[in-house]
């Protein structure tokens, strides 16, 4: 029983530092390594390429080309949700249109947004709207998921409660239902918003005259290939972001939904 | 001082000027289809933009990429885009497919095959029936694909003589360099990109077109949606004017179309912009053009290409008359 | 077996009971019970589990109908969800989201949509009957078991209903809170007189609480035995170590242990 | 029964979609013919089973060489997703330093990064496949890791107590413990294989006389074969749904022992 | 103790006296020896402040005290569980090293029956004798005669989800007889049953207590449950986490369902109860039971 328990303190700033550590380490092995064999750039450009490529684009195309994502993107975002959370609901409501509503989803999910992509910017024209669509088809699904998921998680008690107080529905929809799927739809949030950059540059990549997903087609297609990477890192960043944003709007917004320590 | 006030004076006469001349004439507005993204080959139109030949003719032109010519023939069929540019095949053989595809060419732009065989000159392929036995890799959008099984039977090969693999356009330079194909397939639009890749790794290109090789056609032309045509056919006039001063022009100054590109799209080198007109110009002014005049589509190379289309894409002869693909009218305009 | 019915009934079942599945093939839930209830009266309910207990309670509330027999309040028959029921769980079942004022208030909220200034002072007078009033403004998951589940009684208090049903409210709190809880509830059950319906599976705090054990057996559940608990009133903790308590508890042990004994 | 069959639960459960799937069908049918609609922009259920019937052999083939890459990439997303959990689990320090990439590879769209791939990579099959990995792999990581991590700590502290090896508390506790969220994870990513082998050919090409079913789809869609090309698509979508139904069924095999409580997995 | 004699209900026939083993006069050994055991988390939480406690043979020691108290901590460091920050336990007058080896073999019930869900109860309980390696022929033996004593014959092929509460409780004794401990800690085993289960299951617990002669620590939160089974209720006071008061139960083995109903048993309950009062009245805050 002499055993000493390890200093928390330390402990908790190993952890902290140890991914930057290793990121550092990555890069620094990366660099190494395409010098050693003096790689050419369209192999693997080294990240001092990369970064100086970043640089090499005026910082009002890179703001351009972000802002073109991130528009499509947000509002695929937004429309899903406004599309989602009405369908779980109507699904909490009736046993029979989950049912048929169900597979529905299922097929949808299941056809690969790519290939129809192509069909949507034909039917509905190159615009924001078929961009946004994509993007939908994409973001979606995880969000009626999680949301209907939420929705039947509401503790029995409370609809009890709410339907001896013989309550309209809606106020038991709105009052108890939905906050009550908040952590839940929490969960499908974070999934959608990494979907909806996908489904963004998806779009791009079929059809745009600009955004982060066809800076990186351009930028491949005159093989300028460290340029491609810095777009790449650039959308990834971006991603985390949006990621990372959602769950601060969460603990800023519902810090009850979060999970107790 | 003094200077900068006049400037921004003028600056905002030009801009109130803008204005008026909009709202008095409202221009007529036309959405240009490209058949891919933005590059030297596509930059006359986008001279024509820069230099107000449009806005001359009283057009507001706007300008959408796209995704290889069925895409941009799609789109035009189906009214997103009213006029642009796509592959004549592509084309004749959608129409073969469906009759009532309301798409007509009605300038052709490469008078010539643009396909060749692109290899480093350590491949040891110097001529086109070298190739047998080759890793050939090739870009899953190309008409180019098309195309292959003829030049390699008018080669005296077999169909399946190369080993084809299909990858994404912008891998396959690198695939080529990296030595992960033995050629690719690629436009002789296209040969100061690959060549200036090539001599960063210290090789040497060799470009084998397949015109050299018995691929006698028409290729990429401007392609136009039949209502565009029946319906605001003096707007489809006066795009075809501009269009055909800016080619013109394009010729003539490679340099200046080359910026002009650059200042719409940014993301393209003006060099690489220059050097690949210089190479699509091959295309457009050569002795064909001397012969039969720029632009022009005439009805026994029309008939020419039909019947390599046919051939290629393994259609009856007889699929398709190859002149209900065409309205000169714009030309005869000219 | 079931008590004297005087026409002073306040709540009254008569042969009530219920199949949850409409197939006769499949036992009923809770079968022939008849029952009087006096208003202000104390009932406590205790058997197995699975015996019905929590059917029973639903029917009285109206949230559940009885497929045979009737239950009926103050001589109207029961058909629906009734205003003047209060309903505490075996969990508290507060809303995360809400501060603990804001809960108390929420049935309010829920039926009408919005409430007064005089409906926020009487919730202010509830809270500080049960000892709450400094805990107002705290969320419910800064709040022991003990005292959420003192909220949960409050919030059924605030429409100020006749009729109190409570299904194993304290079972998920440990013994010692259990215990003070309960007493909590007799204070605040003599400041307000309520007629009370309450069960439990602990015998021991039937005996402590009510006027009145009734007993239930296992599936189909339904009315076994009566005991009158005349302990005296106000109920302490001295009341657990008075002899009468140890016998009424072992009776009632004995009735559900060996039911046919007794 | 005697009951009705619209009261029979189970049938009204089979017929209710399939109801809803051919009144799609039907509406759809209806309107091309009565708008019009020419067949290169969307043509009829009856063109596209008349392709489907016409074209099976291409599509076919075109159906096992998506398979191929599709199965390929799933078991090596298993394998080496199960692999990096256990190395996850291992040490908190290389779960820390190592995690930010797994999601990393998760929010990079793979349309972007497919292009690189192939040049990396010279056999085209095996860098769909590769493609395909990066797209199915998260869920099988984050979903095992999570897995291997909430092990009922009573149970560890048992196995404490009994000082047991780290491989018996692995082998014993950890790895069926985590089979729930195992089987969760590989509902998602078998999908996701699938996704990621159509995204990676839609991008990347494929390999020569090989082509898979998104191949087929960019060839007829260039032929303006449209019939065919939603022929395809439909077979990807049925494939989809195969997919999952079948992961659904072995999850509910190899799990159907344990309670339902322990079954609510979401990634 | 002023509690007014009454006679019970049914007289109880005296209960023959067990000889138990702490009373059978060979030398009582300590089992477990904790002294001045001081625990605090890394937050700063003091868990437990100095406490000492030694356990004999044959005893049934309960800890009972408020939530927060630090008794299931005490527990857990019992079991060598935990690490303490100051202070020193023994197990059969040694160090931890000990125990597992012949004679000192110790066995934890946790509040959840913590079964696995993918192993039937027959491999749930044969556990602990896989992990010591114990050949089959062996161990099916043992597992066999403890389903047979926890009175779960026949569900040996059942899944846990298929048992009740109780029953899955049941197959965790099960699990934690079979290597026939020596020394046997129970971490509020019964607190998420219902009271009739409950106090079936203390009955059950006392009959395997005499055919096993264990030795047995017991956390609870009941004071009836700790009077009924314990031969001493050590009671602890929250914030720091302490021991305040040890009250014997002084009522041999084996003890029936009547003691329950005897003025012994009420006063025994009042004793603890006032004790954990006092307890409870000593923690800093005490709103916050």
């Amino acid at each position: 029983m002499s055993l000493k328990q390890p200093d928390p303190k330390t402990r908790r700033l190993v952890l902290a530092a140890a991914p930057w550590l290793f990121f550092v380490a990555l890069i620094l092995l990366w660099e190494l390594v395409c010098r050693a064999f003096s790689l050419p750039e369209y192999v693997l450009p080294a990240p001092s390429a990369i970064v100086d490529a970043f640089f090499k684009v005026e910082f009002s195309r890179w703001m351009t080309h972000l802002w073109a994502t991130l528009r499509v993107a947000l509002m695929g975002f937004l429309v899903s949700i406004l599309v989602a959370v009405p369908i779980a609901i109507a699904m909490m409501r009736s046993e029979l249109l989950t049912r048929t509503l169900y597979p529905l989803l299922v097929v949808i999910q299941s056809t690969p947004v790519v290939a129809v992509a192509p069909l949507i910017i034909v039917l509905m024209g190159s615009d924001d709207p078929s961009r946004v669509l994509i993007t939908c088809l994409l973001t979606f699904f995880p969000l009626v998921v999680s949301t209907a998921t939420g929705i039947n998680e509401t503790p029995p008690e409370l609809i009890e409660l709410s339907r001896s107080l013989d309550a309209p529905t809606r106020r038991e929809t709105w009052q108890i239902r939905i906050p009550y799927a908040i952590p839940y739809i929490f969960t499908g949030l974070r999934v959608a918003i990494t979907l909806a950059i996908i489904g963004a540059v998806v779009a791009e990549f079929v059809a745009a005259e600009e955004g982060l997903g066809y800076f990186i087609q351009f930028s491949t297609s005159f093989f300028r290939i460290p340029q491609a990477f810095a777009g790449l890192f650039f959308l990834a960043v971006v991603s985390l972001l949006l990621f990372k944003s959602v769950q601060w709007t969460q603990q800023i917004f519902f810090p009850w939904s979060l999970p107790k320590k | 001082m003094h200077k900068r006030i006049t400037r921004s004076f003028l600056i905002a006469a030009s801009l109130a000027g803008g204005l008026l001349s909009q709202s008095a004439l409202a221009a007529d507005k036309v959405v240009y289809q490209l058949d891919w993204l933005p590059g030297g080959d596509k930059s006359p139109v986008y001279l024509g933009v820069q230099e107000g030949f449009f806005a001359d003719e009283g057009l507001e032109v706007r300008i959408a990429n796209g995704r290889g010519s069925t895409d941009a023939i799609t789109k035009i069929a189906t009214g997103q885009a009213d006029i642009g540019s796509a592959d004549i095949a592509s084309l004749m053989a959608a129409k073969a497919q469906d009759g009532s595809l309301p798409v007509k060419a009605v300038y052709s732009i490469f008078n010539r095959a643009p396909h060749a065989f692109f290899t480093l000159e350590t491949s040891g392929i110097r001529k086109v029936t070298d190739i047998e036995g080759k890793k050939v890799a090739t870009s899953p959008f190309t008409s180019s694909n098309a195309f292959l099984p003829l030049v390699l039977k008018d080669n005296g090969l077999e169909e399946d003589a190369v080993q084809l693999t299909k990858a994404d356009p912008g891998a396959l330079g690198p695939m080529l360099m990296n030595g992960g194909t033995d050629a690719i397939i690629a436009w002789v639009t296209n040969i100061a990109l690959f060549d200036n890749q090539a001599k960063t790794t210290g090789n040497k290109l060799v470009v084998l077109p397949w015109s050299d090789a018995g691929l006698e056609l028409y290729s990429s032309s401007v392609v136009a949606a039949e209502k565009f045509l029946s319906e605001r056919p003096d707007v489809a006039r006066r795009f075809m004017r501009a269009y055909d001063k800016s080619l013109k022009l394009t010729h003539d100054d490679p340099t200046k179309a080359a910026e002009a590109l650059h200042t719409m799209v940014p993301e393209v080198d003006v060099d690489v912009a220059v050097a690949q007109i210089g190479d699509s110009m091959k295309l457009i002014v050569n002795d064909v053009s001397e012969r039969d005049g720029l632009g022009a589509l005439t009805e026994e190379r029309v008939a020419l290409t039909w019947s390599r289309v046919a051939q290629a894409e393994k259609l009856a002869g007889d699929a398709l008359d190859p002149e209900t693909v065409i309205d000169r009218t714009l030309l005869e305009a000219l | 077996m079931t008590g004297t019915a005087t026409n002073r009934s306040f709540v009254r079942l008569s042969g009530v009971g219920h199949r949850y599945d409409p197939d006769p093939a499949t036992p009923m839930a809770v079968t022939g019970v008849d029952l009087d209830i006096q208003r202000h009266e104390f009932v406590a309910v205790v058997g197995p589990s699975g015996c019905g207990k929590s059917t029973l309670l639903r029917m009285i509330s109206g949230l559940l109908k009885p497929t045979e027999g009737e239950v009926s309040v103050f001589g109207r028959p029961v058909d629906g969800p009734r205003d003047d029921v209060g309903i505490v769980f075996q969990k508290p079942t507060l809303l995360p989201w809400l501060n603990v004022r804001k809960n108390v208030l929420f049935p309010l909220k829920h039926k009408y949509g919005r409430y007064s200034h005089d409906d926020e002072k009487r919730a202010g007078e509830l809270l500080e009957m049960a000892g709450l009033e400094s805990f107002a403004d705290k969320m419910p998951d800064e709040l022991s078991g003990g005292m959420q589940q003192r909220v949960g009684i409050v919030r059924a208090l605030l429409l100020n209903p006749d009729i109190l049903l409570m299904d194993e409210p304290f079972s998920a709190l440990d013994a010692m809170t259990r215990e003070q809880i309960g007493f909590d509830l007799l204070r605040i059950w003599e400041e307000n007189p309520k007629t009370v319906l309450f069960i439990t599976h602990s015998i021991a705090e039937a005996v402590l609480l009510a006027d009145r054990v009734l007993v239930m057996s296992k599936r189909p559940g339904t009315l076994l035995e009566m005991l009158d608990v005349d302990l005296p009133r106000p109920r302490t903790r001295h009341t657990i170590s008075e002899p009468r308590f140890a016998e009424l508890t072992e009776r009632l042990r004995k009735h559900i242990y060996e039911p046919e004994a007794a | 029964m005697s009951t009705p069959l619209i009261r029979n639960e189970r049938f009204v459960q089979i017929a209710a979609p399939l109801l809803v799937g051919v009144l799609v069908l039907l509406l759809w049918q209806i309107s091309v013919m009565a708008f019009d609609v020419p067949k290169y922009l969307v043509p009829s259920p009856v063109d596209i089973a008349e392709s489907l019937v016409t074209d099976f052999s291409s599509l076919f083939s075109a159906l096992m060489m998506t398979l191929k890459v599709t199965f390929l990439a799933f078991v090596i997303s298993v394998i080496a997703g199960v692999a990096a959990s256990l190395l996850f689990v291992q040490s908190k320090w290389i779960e820390v330093s190592l995690f930010p990439y797994a999601v990393l590879m998760q929010v990079t769209p793979v349309v972007a990064i497919a292009p690189l791939i192939i040049i990396w990579v010279d056999d085209t099959t095996w860098a769909l496949t590769i493609c395909a990995v990066i797209v199915a792999i998260f869920p099988i990581i984050s979903n095992t890791t999570l897995g291997l991590r909430s092990v009922d700590p009573n149970l560890l502290s048992m196995f404490r107590m009994y000082r047991t090896s780290r491989w018996q508390e692995l082998v014993r506790l950890r790895i069926p413990g985590a089979l729930p969220y195992f089987f969760g994870g590989l509902r998602i990513s078998s999908g996701l294989a699938l996704i990621g082998a159509v995204v990676a050919e839609f991008v990347a090409g494929t390999g020569g006389a090989k082509a898979g079913l998104a191949y087929m789809i960019l060839q007829s869609g260039y032929n303006l074969q449209i019939p065919k090309m939603f022929a395809a698509l439909i077979l990807i979508t049925l494939t989809g749904i195969i997919l999952f139904a079948a992961m659904v069924w072995m999850s509910d095999r190899a799990l159907r022992n344990w309670h339902e409580s322990a079954l609510k997995v979401e990634h | 103790m002023t509690a007014t004699k009454v006679t019970p209900l049914n007289p109880v026939p005296e209960p023959e006296t067990e000889p138990s083993v702490a009373e059978a006069g060979a030398p009582s050994r300590p089992i477990l020896q904790v002294e001045g055991v001081d625990k605090i988390y890394g937050n700063g939480t003091v868990a437990l402040k100095g406490a000492g406690l030694t356990v004999k043979q044959g005893e049934f020691v309960s800890l009972l005290g408020p939530s927060g108290c630090g008794k299931s901590t005490l527990l857990r460091i019992m079991a060598g569980l935990g690490e303490v920050t100051t202070g020193t336990v023994k197990w059969w007058e040694q160090d931890y090293d000990v125990v597992g080896s012949k004679g000192c073999k110790l066995a934890f019930v946790f509040q959840n029956a913590t079964l696995m869900p993918w192993a039937r109860v027959r491999k749930n309980v044969r556990l602990p004798l896989d992990l010591e390696h114990v050949s089959s022929s062996e161990s099916e033996k043992k597992v066999d005669d403890a389903l047979e004593m926890v009175g779960l014959k026949g569900f040996d092929e059942s899944f846990p989800r298929e048992l009740s509460g109780g029953m899955q409780m049941r197959a965790s004794i099960a699990r934690a007889m079979v290597t026939e401990p020596d020394l046997l800690l129970m971490d509020e085993p019964f607190g998420a049953l219902d009271e009739m289960t409950r106090n079936k299951l203390n009955d059950d617990v006392l009959k395997l207590k005499k055919e096993n002669g264990w030795t047995i620590v017991f956390v609870t939160h009941s004071v009836y449950e700790a009077v009924y089974l314990s031969s001493r209720v050590v009671v602890m006071a929250a914030r720091p986490g302490r021991i305040v008061d040890d009250i014997k139960i002084d009522k041999p083995y084996p003890r029936s369902p009547d003691f329950r109903i005897s003025t012994e048993f009420a006063g025994y309950c009042r004793q603890v109860s006032q004790a954990l009062e006092r307890a409870s009245g000593m923690g800093e805050s005490k709103e916050n039971c």
